[in-house]
């Protein structure tokens, strides 16, 4: 039909899709669940991180990273209200993440043990985040772009902090350093799998990569972050915990150590150090909030009436 | 010019905390809105207490670090409204509504203050501080005009949190040195306006003055409450592992 | 007429009323308010030092401050039972503390604000608090005696391990003594305070007296009490805050400096830097806990009911 | 011996820190009784600690107290079962039943060891553990038995503790090293029972079985919660400012 016409037509331009065009219920319901996991993700990733607002070591630190969580608030509401234009709505989404029903990125279902994983989240888990998102600042669906283009300014910023943290330790004492090549050691192998599992092993993502939402496959991804973090890692006088790591010049790849995708799956199936901690943590501030949201709804309606009656004796 | 210093301390020592207990929302708020707009108050207030502990340090020889992370606590000169957890929405506002007022009050005054680095922070404060004045108030709209529960809620919480407001006008030997020379502001001073705007607020939002008697508080004196020992573990924890490092 | 002669001779050959006996009603409701306040003091009491249990600096200190407080939970429970055998209800008597319109002793509206004031409490206190209990182990009323007698030889072991955290803390470091010296000197005055009003502004006292609850004065206490601290304190190495402090040999008194009786006043109004702190904990322990004691109920009421079945059945 | 001595101060790692979590209801349980009674286990709790850590340290020349207060975070051996928070009597309630139970099987086994301070300890503290088992148990009769709020709020504590509880039953190669003596006991080994037995007192309370999945939890290798970081930094802060000194 002619919905379907213009919006084939539409992706075979590499045009963008607005929230007011037809488009596949299968591509309106993959957008739907990436876009809100998306969400989730920022949401539940303020946690590992507010971990050490209270402890930060410095006045400047601490009100570096209290920035730094917000921004995740932040992009979260872009990203629900990017979702939201595909006809989900916040209360639904947020109610499937409090009842474990959605996903969202496995990383933050390892806890932050010190200051220094603080760093290792900006430089490798904003690193894999930018890896990620820069793509999808051109995905087809014109609100998700958006709201991408915004959150990648403000990773990137996420990232160089997280950089400048580990920089810092790495120059500080012998214990700052060791701290820092600590946390380096457990988010390296987190971080590589945030691109997903192998291409092989990803069965989704052609479908994705159709419709102009993904732009390169997992491991093409996970390959250009390999090959960054090799460099960076240098500057900071660290080690990646990887003694297989190394470039092959005939196939043109980053070969990196077998990484754990049990553990992956085990994580993503809710058996990760955190997952139960961290819906806890949401649920607990959704239902300890429930009051407050009940009277700014209650107190909105009764404005709303006053107004009415206000218009209505005018009248 | 050490009084100067002593007063920008304690300017800071009361932003520092309310700030640190402000942090503890983020990721715990009602709405995903508010874990926004608390953080940036509690950013704000951070950000003030740096400007002033930075100045105030100065003359002793003290980073904003030294102050905040080496100082023992009968040294913070914080008043006690700032240090009660307030781990309840409801507390939060109301301290927001007391605190944030003074705030106002007291950096609109600082503005003419004879020392430049003082009234130059209070103005650049004060901008923010309307901000927060704003937001205590809407709530204080929606909780006071909202259901049942949160008329019952906000006003106990009016009342928890009354009987440590009145601190925040006493005035100290320091104040009324640094008041003869126009650096400072009596406290007492701000007390008149503070009650009407207060007041206002209150019975716009259809709620009850608080009955609650005034404590006997003497955190400018470094007496603190139960609760400041445990803030400052908590805050100091690290920074106190690694004398001497940088971070 | 009968009863009241009973009593009144009973008084007055110095014997004892158990709850089955006729007494004067303002005799129970002198004794009910008494024993109440007396109860709420228990339990309030616990907090000041509980503030202190997860930080004990020593696990054996942390073990033996624990098991105080618990004590005083227990004293706490005796007292309201002793209360209940005069008609009063533990909810009732509750309740009024939760609203604040029963009173308790004052001193524990001061914070704990370093690990010697659990010394301070234990040994000025507590030692105040025996010097006031131990003649009410002779109350004309029988149980509130019993519950004293108990009471009191676990006080007496309390102020023991108090004088010994402080003893410690006094032959320290400097900065320990310091500590130990600034708890006394925080806690001298308002335990003197305990005791009451001077004789002349206690018209309360003179009943009670006559009805043998109250065996000795206000003032009678306090001259005991100080006149055992003065030579307790050399013990310790440590000075009382009271330099007009002096044994008048003609009068037979200890003089001891003016004590401010306008903030303990304030004080006992609500004006003490805790009563809203503490009454607040209170409430909301009650409130927090307001389920598993309506489960507890409801649990109890259906086992009632199986009983009750199965002895119908059986019958 | 070393390996022994290591082996008492993980069982008293456990304790330890339980008897901190449980130490922070006293003057805040639902009920006077109850302030008393968890106030119990938690000092019963921290004797056994007490014990398993002075022994423990011997062999390290370390006291109880070195061991409890200047250790760092990694240091610690605890599970992640004990270190998080619980403060709510149902969560509070579950964890006491999946921790007093393994306990109670632990040290009956113990009983038995060829280390002979260890055996001691774990018939001391044996008797004191089938009280905690009881305590919980009633609780959770009463709760699942009670009204439609506590079923609620009991199951749902199952479900909040039982990612944790599967912790205790791994093994370590300090387990295996040990069983082979017969100085410890293998967790795994223990790890049928409980379930019976967990499993009857929660059918018995007209609930269900748990359903949440388990966390992956490596407390003995000393990766733990983030709870971990703040008990200790409250409970080591007098301590720790006070080096060398005497209490």
């Amino acid at each position: 039909d002619e919905g379907r016409a213009a919006f084939d037509a539409l992706i075979a331009a590499d045009g963008r899709i607005e929230p007011r065009d037809w488009m596949p219920e299968d591509y309106r319901k993959t957008l739907i669940r990436q876009v809100s996991q998306h969400a989730h993700s920022e949401i539940i990733g303020m946690q590992p991180e507010a971990n050490w607002i209270t402890r930060a070591p410095s006045l400047k630190r601490k009100a570096i990273l209290m920035a730094k969580v917000q921004d995740e608030a932040g992009h979260g509401l872009y990203l629900y209200s990017a979702a939201e234009t595909l006809g989900a709505t916040r209360d639904e989404m947020v109610e499937a993440l409090i009842e474990g029903k959605a996903k969202y990125s496995s990383i933050f279902n390892y806890p932050t043990r010190s200051w220094a994983d603080v760093g290792a989240i900006g430089w490798l888990v904003d690193g894999a985040a930018i890896a990620n998102q820069v793509p999808l600042c051109r995905a087809s669906y014109a609100p998700y772009g958006r709201a991408m283009v915004r959150i990648c300014k403000e990773e990137s910023f996420h990232q160089r902090q997280g950089f400048e943290i580990l920089l810092t330790l790495a120059n500080g004492t012998p214990e700052q350093k060791a701290m820092a090549q600590d946390a380096v050691n457990r988010f390296y192998a987190p971080a590589l799998m945030m691109f997903g599992p192998p291409d092989d092993a990803s069965p989704n993502s052609k479908q994705s990569m159709a419709w102009h939402i993904k732009r390169f496959s997992n491991d093409d991804l996970r390959q250009r972050f390999v090959g960054m973090i090799v460099e960076q890692v240098k500057v900071l006088g660290l080690t990646l915990p990887d003694p297989e790591l190394r470039y092959d010049e005939e196939t043109k790849q980053w070969i990196h150590k077998e990484l754990d995708w049990v553990e992956f799956m085990d994580v993503i199936k809710g058996k990760g150090p955190c997952n139960a901690q961290r819906l806890e943590r949401r649920r607990v501030a959704h239902e300890d909030g429930a009051w407050v949201r009940e009277a700014a709804a209650e107190y909105a309606r009764k404005q709303q009436l006053k107004l009415a009656e206000a218009s209505g004796k005018a009248a | 010019a050490a009084d100067n210093g002593e007063y920008a301390i304690w300017l800071g020592d009361d932003s520092l905390i309310l700030a640190q207990r402000l942090a503890w929302w983020i990721s715990r708020a009602p709405e995903m809105e508010e874990d926004i707009a608390l953080g940036n108050i509690g950013l704000d207030l951070l950000g003030h207490a740096r400007s002033f502990m930075t100045y105030g340090g100065k003359s002793i020889g003290k980073t904003e670090d030294d102050l905040a992370y080496w100082r023992e606590e009968d040294e913070f000169r914080s008043v006690h409204l700032v240090e009660v957890p307030g781990q309840d929405f409801g507390l939060t506002i109301a301290r927001q509504l007391f605190f944030s007022v003074y705030l106002e009050l007291l950096y609109t005054r600082l503005l003419n203050s004879t020392d430049a680095t003082i009234a130059a922070i209070s103005a650049k404060a004060l901008k923010e501080v309307e901000y927060h004045v704003d937001h205590a108030t809407q709530w204080m709209l929606r909780l006071g005009g909202g259901t049942e529960e949160s008329v019952r809620r906000i006003q106990h919480s009016l009342e928890v949190m009354w009987p440590y407001a009145h601190e925040l006008f006493v005035d100290e030997p320091l104040h009324e040195r640094l008041a003869a020379t126009g650096v400072a502001v009596l406290p007492s001073s701000l007390k008149e306006d503070w009650d009407q705007r207060v007041t206002a607020v209150i019975e716009e939002s259809g709620l009850g003055m608080p009955v609650a008697k005034d404590a006997l508080c003497r955190g400018r004196v470094g007496e603190h409450t139960e609760h400041l020992g445990y803030l400052l573990a908590e805050m100091q924890v690290l920074a106190r592992k690694f004398p001497g490092a940088t971070w």
